[in-house]
Parts: structure tokens; C-alpha cells; sequence
């Protein structure tokens, strides 16, 4: 056991993961002699060289379409953009090129690549604090991978790492650089990616869907609530977006028929609306109230500390879960 | 570089296939036995001749990168009835006919994979000669890219990488003065641009695309420079004679220089020159003109009358993701 | 009046915009001497000249980021991305720049600027075939115009162009380059992007919602079922997914109790999986039966005549229907 | 050229203008009234300085796009007083202090929009250059670039766009040497960046970019050759002394070339040359550097006293959209 923040877990995971296949690859800018821009890369490169810890010029398209190349070559590559919101710059390798790279193949041929995206707030402003899963929920071909807590990171890193698909992991800078938790480094067990929602605490009177963030906040606002009201409330942290466990969270809800989801996104076209979407089109009779979202304001992220004003608080969970329970 | 006999009718026969087969296409389209927007090579047959022959000559392996224009190369390499079975949709493809003739792979036949999304398999081909250099193979990339795809950012991002890592690559721009519509003055500040390999620190020169044994020659020379680190970039100066498809009109342009194509005409060319130096009679390349164009149609007829797909085969999820990972997901 | 297709209006409303301001320039692939890839640029540039027609190399994240610069200078673009696809390779300047360019000057700014998306199949496969509204739900700062008829091709896209914000305006190949229709040419009204669902058809016992060609394979599917069955369809055709005419389409959800949603984009993270889960949400206790999506097959489109396998046809539209009814 | 006594002066109080600016960024940040990853100009003032004379000295009307290193140029451009608010998140700030130091805009001071996305705000300086150029004005937009932001494709989907369409703009690349932790030797084969130009067919050069009157003198030049419809590459070498931001321990270099700055310190220089010329006394200067530190000390006080944005400034609808479309949409 070590306690460590997330940041710790993931370079754990990528210590173990280069260590136990020579194949496999980290990309990204700042990633070598620095560590990377958010330190998870740290020791990398003088333990495995720069051959595997490709530190990159700013060219986010091109080494996206290099590490697909390298994957072609038999590689396993890790490729980090400093910013989820540089997605944009990345999407053509991922959305036109590695998610249908199998599909082009009709089959003969797997992509195994991760690509890397620390996303959420840091007082860097509309270009550096988005939350982005959402871009990429409409794409056939890729899979989406969402941890939070420290040892989630580590172990869902190397699932997505030993997928044979290309996968798009999200987690949350300000998650993984704040919390810290005991991880048990002897374990070496890797959970599959299907199947993969936790529940992260029982309750039989509302599910609550949250990650990253929102989780944390969640988690403590239900303890509360729970005091409070004598209610219980079931808390589920998916981890992974696609495949979206939809058994245990429609299990959940035919228990509770009652639904609040909360994490960062902007509300309009985020993952937690298909999760929404689901829900209502899969236990539309188990409900007993309006499935509810709590999300980011529909707007851009504000610049420096005030950003948490367009972001869900303690309060917007607590009202949402009081206004349906 | 001098050829011997046996080189110069493998070069030939090269030629003669591409031509046989974009005729073939042409006519196919036009007796709507095919559909999509297909880019024949006529007139451009001596790139892929000349990747080809070059492919045979060096000891070096190696692994291409085509174009949508680089279609006897690609028949070629990966076998004609896979590729004509993906041109025209039937089981009997490559990928069983459901992917298409965009995006044809084949990385046991060193066929990279194409993308429809022009620059993106420039930067796949980059990362893949990066693959070869760690895995210290004796490998080199030939990666094609015609005069339009050269505008996109993609290129020189993949260029600079390339460059920096000393990565075994010849970036080879098949530049036919045209994309689609748009005429090379349009596309670019000036015609030649080999140019811009200076900017990224590699050598760049341009040949006669339209000579096969000058692009051979070329060629071999680039894959030598890149086997040994240092990749470099080669444009090949050709003419499109179709529209960008079988169909495309061309209003946008003059097309009176197909009025006379004797000395654009790689076929034509090198029929003069080898039967000039003596190295073949006009008999003995018409024979093996026809032999080609005979091999062809019966190959054309083979696709045509093999099945289409099924939908089973179209929404195959395990044609999507690797292992069950639940269906839809 | 006069009888087009969706191209002629298309090409009509450039001809109206050009012509009555001489900001308003277009900037794509082959929009010149060629007049595009599917016609209806046709004859601006010996019109309007090749300063206001721009013929760009093949850059589609560099005139993109132009066209921005070109807004910014004073102009009202209309961009061309010649495959709606290639939007990966314009979303930095659209999602990280353009959208952001009115709150990044706190409201000093507006950048009026439409991207234009021909989208839908066309047998040229997986990269040149998809339907990707999707891709934008998730972004604040933008609108999201998706008309079908010729008539709205003309009237929304000079609504688009004509609003002061970005727009990405998605409309379907094969639909504008098939059904004809008579247009009032001499109609100059522009429609609101605001409250712009149009009821296609009353009805009282089901509300269709469908767009582009799903939206023509429901108009006859829904006449079929009605005549079989008695019942009544109401379907509605949404024209501005963003901002989406919540109203009307509630009101409807609210008289009928039960809807479908078809559309080509396939069903995960679909911008009709949102309209879904906003349904649920605020029409939870109307709702008599689940909402029912028919969508493409998550997963590629196949090359070529086969693309149909891929793609909602009648008879799912059909199913869907009486699965609810 | 030789520049007189008042432009001397001029671009001495630029420097010092720009040393006190970033000495009190770091005191600020350090002593934790400014917060998120702030980009100083320690060492590189002689850019801003060169543009800023450059501007007041040509015929021509200059835009400028500034890079995130830029802000002495940024505050003289927008006013010190919205250029602080701004970075400390003020509602005196340019922005009502919302959208931050990353992202000013200022339209009617000719300060075009700037990205956190490298290589965006290229392109969109292009697109305003082209806006000029169809309005038949006499502009011209110096737009700035760093050395690691010079990877960026964009950056040459640009560059080609302007080349071919004889647009009004001067690149200027700012080259330090360094991106965040990436040497310029990991960031390109080479170090001369400007000799990327001639692949574009454009005109391309360097200069000493911590000698402000060089500076100034070669933007002079660049700005009239933009002027006449030919766009050009500029490459000002410099020298970052700090961390890519303030706090960034720089662990991964070797910072011993900061225990003597003399030689690149564009401060120092341009006293030496000043007292050395006779231009200016010590004294002189000294008095100017001490106005430049009060005024800056003044400024910086102000903005730390300023209010903070209301949540309702961050979540205005209206300043996403332009028209009431509907709250939140
Ligand atoms: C990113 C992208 N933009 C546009 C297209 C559409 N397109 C396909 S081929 C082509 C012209 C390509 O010109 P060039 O690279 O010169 O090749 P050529 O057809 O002349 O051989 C265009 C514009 C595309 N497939 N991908
Ligand atoms: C597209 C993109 N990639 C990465 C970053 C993160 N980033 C911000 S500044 C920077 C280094 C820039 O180096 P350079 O252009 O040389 O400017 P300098 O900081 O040296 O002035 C990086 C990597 C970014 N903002 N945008
Ligand atoms: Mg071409
Ligand atoms: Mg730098």
C-alpha cells in the first residue's frame, strides 16, 4: 500500500505498463527530461530512454498521426495532449483515422493506442479547462475510459493501455493533483473496460451518476442529504463512458426510479445527456421523476479563480438531488 | 544508372498494366458497372512503374504509402483481384469489399494504410518508418502525396518529426499541376515544391515523373538517403489527363493538350526509347501490352461477377472493436 | 416560384446574400471556376469575382482560421468544407476559437461566420459519409442549422449567414441533390433561428420528429402507418437543432405521449439522443411510452451501394413507429 | 538607420517599461496575488519594444498579434490599466477581467484577438491581413509567433494562404530558443526557423532580437515589403530567462547563462550603446527606468485593489451570443 494523488497512480501505471512490454510507447509534448506539464511522466525517460518517451514539437495532428503510424509498426503508444481542449487539433487522427482503422481492415487488423486528455478547470480559461468527453460520445470505433480516484486512474490506465482499441482517456487534472487515497501497488489486476461502472456506495431512494469532480462533491452532498433526510442514495461512478455499463446503472434505477447526474460538462450535448437519453428510453416506466443533470453553465469557462462560478457546486448537487428525492 | 533488358520490360509491363487498368475503369464507370468517385492514373503510370521497379532493385524492404492515383501500384502490391474487389464492392476485396478503394490496407504486403482524408496517411507512413527505425529494422517508407494533399499543415508537421528523428522516408509528391479543380497556381506560391524540404533541413529534388527510369533512378537514390536516416523529399513532375474522377467534366480547364500527349505519354516514351536503343522490337511490346490488357479484363470480369457484401459483413461489430466488447458499446 | 433542387436554392440564397452585401464572401475547395463539388457555387465567382468567391488550396484548418480573421475584419464568411467529415479538421477554429471569440471580448465582439457541412452518403465510405451534427452539440458559442427541404435550404442558410454568431450550418447531399421542389423565389423573408421547428403534419397520437433524409422516409412512412392504422402522426421537422424549438416540440410531446426520434447520425452520442433525454426531462409523466430513436448502426459506413446496410431505412422507421403506437 | 535622440528614448522606455512589467509579475505572482500559468518577458523586451517604435515610425497602419511573451506590447497596446485588470481578473480589465491575459482582443486599438491555442491566432491574423487587403486599406499586421508554436501546420496552411494571395502581413517569429521544456534542437532540424520562408516563396531573414534598434530596422523593412503585397518571415532570436511561467522550476535546463546576462540583456545593451554614444547620461536613463518602475508599481496596486468579476459577469448569455437567441440555448 502507498498513498499517493492521482498523478502518482498514473505514473505508476505507466512505470508498470513500459516495464512489462517493450512496446509500449508514451508521446506527447514536455513529456521527456520535464515530466510532462501535470509530472505523471516523471523518471520516464531515463528509465526507458527517449526512444519510448517521445518527447514531441507542438504539432498535436501530426504526432496524433505519427503514434496511429507507430501503432500500425506494432507499437502500444500513450499519447498525452497537455490540454483535453486540444482535442480539436487531435480529432481527425482520432475520429477519421484510428476509429476506423479496424473497420478499414474489415477486422484483420487492431489499433491499440490511447490517447490521453487531462481535462477540467486550472484558472487557465476557456481554452485550457474544458471537459470534453462529449465531443467524442458520437464516434463508432473508440472507446472512452473516465476515472477518478487514484487507484482507478492506475488500474483503468492500463486496461485502456492493454485494449487492443484505440481508447480515450479523460481524467481530471484537478482530481488527480488534489486527492490522495491508498492504493495497493501489489495488486495487479486489471478490470476489463466493459462492465466497469462502481458502485460507489448503496442506497435504495435515488442513483446518483457522477465522476471526476462532481463525484467528490456528490459523494460528500449524499452523506449529508442521507443525514439529513434519513434517505438513502446509491452513488455510481461509471469509469468508463463506452462501453457504459447500462446494466448496473439501469439496475440502480429500477431500484430507486429516481436520477441526478452531475459532473462538469456544459449541459447541452454532454455525455450525461445520452446517459439521460438511456435512462428514460430504457426504465421509462421505473421512473418516478424526471431524471436530473447537474452540469456547467452553457457558457465558456471564465478565466482564474472565478471559473468556479461556471462550474457545478456542493450546492447545485444538493439542490438537484432534493428537488426529485 | 543503366537498365538491363530484363529491368526495362519489367518497368514496361508496369506501365502498360496501369494503363490497361485505368482504361478498364473508365470503362466500367462509364457502363455503370461502378460507382463512387474513382481517380484513374492515366498519365501518370511511370510513379507507380517507377516505385514498383524500385521496390525490386534495392535491398532495402520496403514499404509504400499511395495515393488515390496510385492505383496500379497499390493492384500491384496488394494483389489485383483484392484490389478490384474493393473498387467495385465484392466479397472477393481485400476487405471483403465493404471499406473501399479509399482506405485499402495490407501491412503483410507493406501496403500502408490510405486514408480518404488527404495528409492523414502522410502522418500514419511517418510514424510507421518510426516504428521501423525502433525496431532497427532495415526498412524504408515510401510515402506518396500529390501537389493539392501538399497544403495541408498535417504534411509539414510530419515532415519536421520525420526530419528531427531521422526517420527512413522518401516523401514523394506526385505532382500533376492540379487538385481536383484547382490548378498548382493556385495552390501554391511557386511549382516547385521540392523547395520546401530545405526549410525542414532534408534534401528535396524533383525528376520527370513521366520517365519511368528517371523516377526508378530517383527513387533508388532517396531510398539509399533514407535507409540511412535522413529522409528527404522527391517531386515527380506528371500531368492528370481525366477529370479529378470518371465523370468530372473538366469545364474548369483547357484541355487541348491531351490533343497531343506524345511527350507527356510515359507509355508512349519509353516505347520509343526502348525500341530505339534496340532493347525491344514495337512487336514484342505490343505483345506484351496485349498480354496485360487481356490479364486485366479477365480480372475485371471476375469482379463483376463476384457478390456484393452482405449487410452481416457491413455492421460486423467485430469488424469495429477487437474483442466482444458488448455489441453496440 | 420555381422548381429546385436543394443545390439551386442553395445557390440562390448565395446569389441573394452576395448580392445585397458585399461582406458576405464564400471560401472553400474548388468554389471557383468549378463552382464546388456539388454545384451551388455555381456561377459566383463571374459574378461576384474571385476576391468574394475564394478558391483555397486544400487547408482546412488554415482558412478556417482565416475566415475567422476574415469575420474579424469586418466580413460575414460562408465556409465550405467540401465533406462534412473534414470537420475534424476545422473543430480548433470553430470550437476552441470561433465560439469562444464573443465571450473572450466579453460581449464587444460578434463573429458572424457560417460553416457549411454537406454531409450524408454518397458511396465514398467511412471518412467521406457521415453525419456528424453530433460532433457540435457539446459546444457553447455556436448555432447548429440543419434544414432539408430546398425551400429551408434557402431561407435558413440566409438566416445563417445573416446571424451575427457562428453557425454550423449541416445539410444533406443526397437530399439537396435529389428531391425537387417549387420555391417563391420572390419571398424574401428570413426566417429567426429561434422557435424554428416547423409541424410538417398534425397529428395526435405520435410525434415524429425526423430531418434530412430520415425526415423524407418518415413523411411517407408516417402517411402509410396512418392509413393502416387510423391513428394520427404530427411530425415535426426540427430545421435549428441549436437553439432547439423546445416549446414546440414539447407542446406536441405533451399531446401525443409518444414520440420518435430518426435521424442518419448513429445512436451514440447523437444529437437526437439529446433531444431524447431533454423529452424525458421535461415531459416525463406525458410520456405513455419510452422515446424510440432510429438511427444508423453504430459503426462505420460501408464503401459504395452497400452504405444502405449502414443507414435507417423505411422499414426501421416503420417499426419504430408501431412498436410505440 | 540612424535614430535620433527622441526614438532612442522612446525604445529605452519600451525596454524599461517591459522590465518593470515583468519584474513586478513575478513579485506579484509570488507573493500570490496573481494566479494561473503567467508567460514573462524577461529577457525578450526588445521585441515588443522593436514592434511598438516600429509602429510609430512607419507610414503604414500596423496590427499586431502578440504572443502570449508579448506583454509589454499588449499593455502599450490596449492600455496598462485593461492589460492588468485583465491578468489579475479585475473588472477594470479588458474583458471585465473574465476571459483573461490568455484571450485579449481589442479590435479599435489594433490588437487582434489572441489564442491559447497555438498557431489558431496565425490564422485568424492572416484572415485580417486578407480583410485589409479587400478593403483596399493601407495596413499591415505584424503577427508574432513563437519558436515552438512555428510546429504547428496551421502555421503553413497560413503562410501558403498569404504567399499566394500577396497578403499585408510580416511573421515574425520570436525565438527563444526554448518551448516550455523543449529545446529548439527537439523542436525542429535546425535553428534558423526563417528559412522556412523560401519553401513558401516569400522573403525570409533574421535579426538580433535583443538589440531594440536592429529590431526596429528590420520590421521597418518587413512592413514595407508587406505593404507592397509580399509577405515575409522575420526571425528575432532572443533568449527566455525565466521558466515558461512563473514557479516553473526549469529543472530540465541549464540556467548558468543567467549568472552573466550582459551580452543578451537588451536592457543593458541598449544603455551601453545609449551612454556610449553619447545619446544618453546614466542619470538620464536611470530617471526613466525609475518613472517606468513607479508608474508600473502604481498600476499594479491599482488592479490588485480593483473588485473581482460577479458571477454574473462569467455567466452573461449575452456575451456568448449576440442576439437574445434564448438564454442558454
Ligand atoms: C482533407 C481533405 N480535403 C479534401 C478532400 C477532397 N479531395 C479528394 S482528392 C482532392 C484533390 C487532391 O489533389 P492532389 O493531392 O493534387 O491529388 P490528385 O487528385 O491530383 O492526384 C480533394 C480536394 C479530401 N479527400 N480530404
Ligand atoms: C496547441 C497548443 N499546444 C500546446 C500548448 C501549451 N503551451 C503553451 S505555451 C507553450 C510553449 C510555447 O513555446 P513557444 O511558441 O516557443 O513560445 P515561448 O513560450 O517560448 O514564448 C506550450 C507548449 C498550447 N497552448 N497550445
Ligand atoms: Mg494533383
Ligand atoms: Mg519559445
Amino acid at each position: 500500500m502507498a498513498k499517493m494523488m492521482g498523478v502518482g497512480a498514473l505514473n505508476l501505471a505507466l512505470n508498470e505498463l513500459m516495464q512489462a512490454d517493450p512496446k509500449v510507447l508514451c508521446v506527447g509534448e514536455d513529456i521527456g527530461t520535464m515530466g510532462g506539464c501535470w509530472t505523471y511522466f516523471r523518471g520516464l525517460k531515463d528509465k526507458f530512454g527517449s526512444e519510448r518517451v517521445i518527447s514531441t514539437p507542438i504539432s498535436e495532428s501530426g504526432y496524433t498521426g505519427v503514434s496511429v503510424g507507430l501503432a500500425y509498426g506494432g507499437y502500444r503508444p500513450i499519447v498525452e495532449y497537455m490540454f483535453a481542449d486540444f482535442a480539436t487539433l487531435a480529432s481527425d487522427g482520432i475520429i477519421n483515422v484510428a476509429a476506423k482503422a479496424r473497420y478499414n481492415s474489415a477486422g484483420a487488423l487492431s489499433l491499440p493506442i490511447t490517447f490521453v486528455f487531462p481535462e477540467g478547470v486550472g484558472q487557465a480559461g476557456c481554452q485550457h479547462c474544458q471537459t470534453v468527453e462529449g465531443w467524442f460520445a458520437n464516434v463508432p470505433g473508440i472507446k472512452i475510459v473516465a476515472p477518478t480516484t487514484p487507484a482507478d486512474l492506475r488500474s483503468f490506465l492500463k486496461a485502456a493501455v492493454l485494449d487492443d482499441d484505440p481508447v480515450c482517456f479523460f481524467f481530471s487534472r484537478p482530481c488527480a493533483m488534489s486527492i490522495q487515497e491508498e492504493v495497493d501497488t501489489s495488486d495487479q489486476t486489471v478490470p476489463t473496460l466493459t462492465n466497469a461502472a462502481k458502485i460507489v456506495k448503496e442506497g435504495s431512494d435515488l442513483t446518483l451518476i457522477a465522476w471526476h469532480s462532481s463525484l467528490l462533491k456528490s459523494i460528500k452532498v449524499a452523506a449529508e442529504i442521507e443525514k439529513e433526510t434519513g434517505k438513502s442514495i446509491e452513488i455510481i461512478d461509471p469509469r468508463v463512458l463506452c462501453p457504459f455499463d447500462k446494466e448496473k446503472v439501469f439496475a440502480s434505477v429500477r431500484k430507486t426510479g429516481k436520477v441526478v447526474i452531475a459532473n462538469e460538462e456544459v449541459e447541452r450535448g454532454s455525455f450525461s445527456s445520452h446517459i439521460s437519453a438511456w435512462i428514460a428510453e430504457n426504465c421509462l416506466t421505473d421512473l418516478k421523476a424526471p431524471v436530473k443533470r447537474v452540469g456547467s453553465y452553457n457558457t465558456c469557462i471564465p478565466f482564474g479563480a472565478v471559473e468556479q462560478f461556471a462550474l457545478p457546486q456542493e450546492e447545485d448537487i444538493r439542490k438537484a438531488i432534493l428537488s426529485v428525492l | 544508372m543503366k537498365f538491363n533488358r530484363e529491368q526495362a520490360l519489367d518497368m514496361y509491363t508496369d506501365l502498360v498494366f496501369g494503363r490497361a487498368m485505368a482504361n478498364k475503369i473508365v470503362e466500367y464507370i462509364y457502363g455503370g458497372r461502378i460507382n463512387g468517385a474513382i481517380h484513374p492514373s492515366l498519365g501518370q503510370e511511370a510513379i507507380s512503374a517507377g516505385i514498383l521497379e524500385a521496390k525490386k532493385l534495392t535491398s532495402h524492404e520496403i514499404y509504400t504509402h499511395c495515393t488515390h492515383r496510385q492505383q496500379p501500384l497499390i493492384a500491384r502490391t496488394v494483389g489485383l483481384d483484392p484490389f478490384l474487389g474493393e473498387l467495385m464492392n465484392r466479397r472477393t476485396g481485400l476487405m471483403k469489399g465493404t471499406s473501399g478503394e479509399y482506405h485499402l490496407v495490407s501491412l503483410k504486403d507493406n501496403h500502408l494504410p490510405m486514408q480518404g482524408i488527404l495528409g492523414a496517411g502522410v502522418a500514419n507512413a511517418t510514424g510507421f518508418a518510426w516504428a521501423l527505425k525502433l525496431d532497427g529494422k532495415d526498412g524504408v517508407v515510401v510515402c506518396s502525396c500529390g501537389d493539392g494533399a501538399m497544403s495541408e499543415g498535417i504534411v509539414y508537421e510530419s515532415i519536421n518529426l520525420a526530419a528531427i528523428n531521422h526517420l527512413p522516408i522518401v516523401y514523394l509528391i506526385e505532382n500533376n499541376g492540379i487538385a481536383m479543380s484547382t490548378p498548382i497556381e493556385l495552390q501554391a506560391p511557386h511549382q516547385d515544391l521540392y523547395l520546401r524540404a530545405a526549410g525542414f533541413n532534408i534534401p528535396g529534388f524533383k525528376v520527370d515523373g513521366n520517365d519511368v527510369e528517371a523516377m526508378t533512378q530517383a527513387l533508388l537514390g532517396a531510398i539509399e538517403t533514407a535507409a540511412a536516416g535522413q529522409p528527404v523529399l522527391v517531386e515527380a513532375k506528371t500531368t492528370r489527363w481525366t477529370g479529378h474522377y470518371v465523370g468530372d467534366m473538366q469545364k474548369y480547364r483547357d484541355t487541348s493538350f491531351l490533343n497531343d500527349t506524345s511527350n507527356i505519354d510515359p507509355v508512349v516514351l519509353y516505347e520509343k526509347k526502348l525500341t530505339a536503343a534496340g532493347t525491344a522490337s514495337e512487336q514484342e511490346l505490343a505483345d506484351i501490352k496485349a498480354a496485360q490488357e487481356t490479364l486485366m479484363a479477365d480480372a475485371f470480369q471476375r469482379a463483376w461477377e463476384a457478390e456484393a457484401p452482405t449487410k452481416e459483413d457491413c455492421v460486423n461489430y467485430n469488424n469495429l472493436y477487437s474483442n466482444n466488447a458488448g455489441g453496440e458499446l
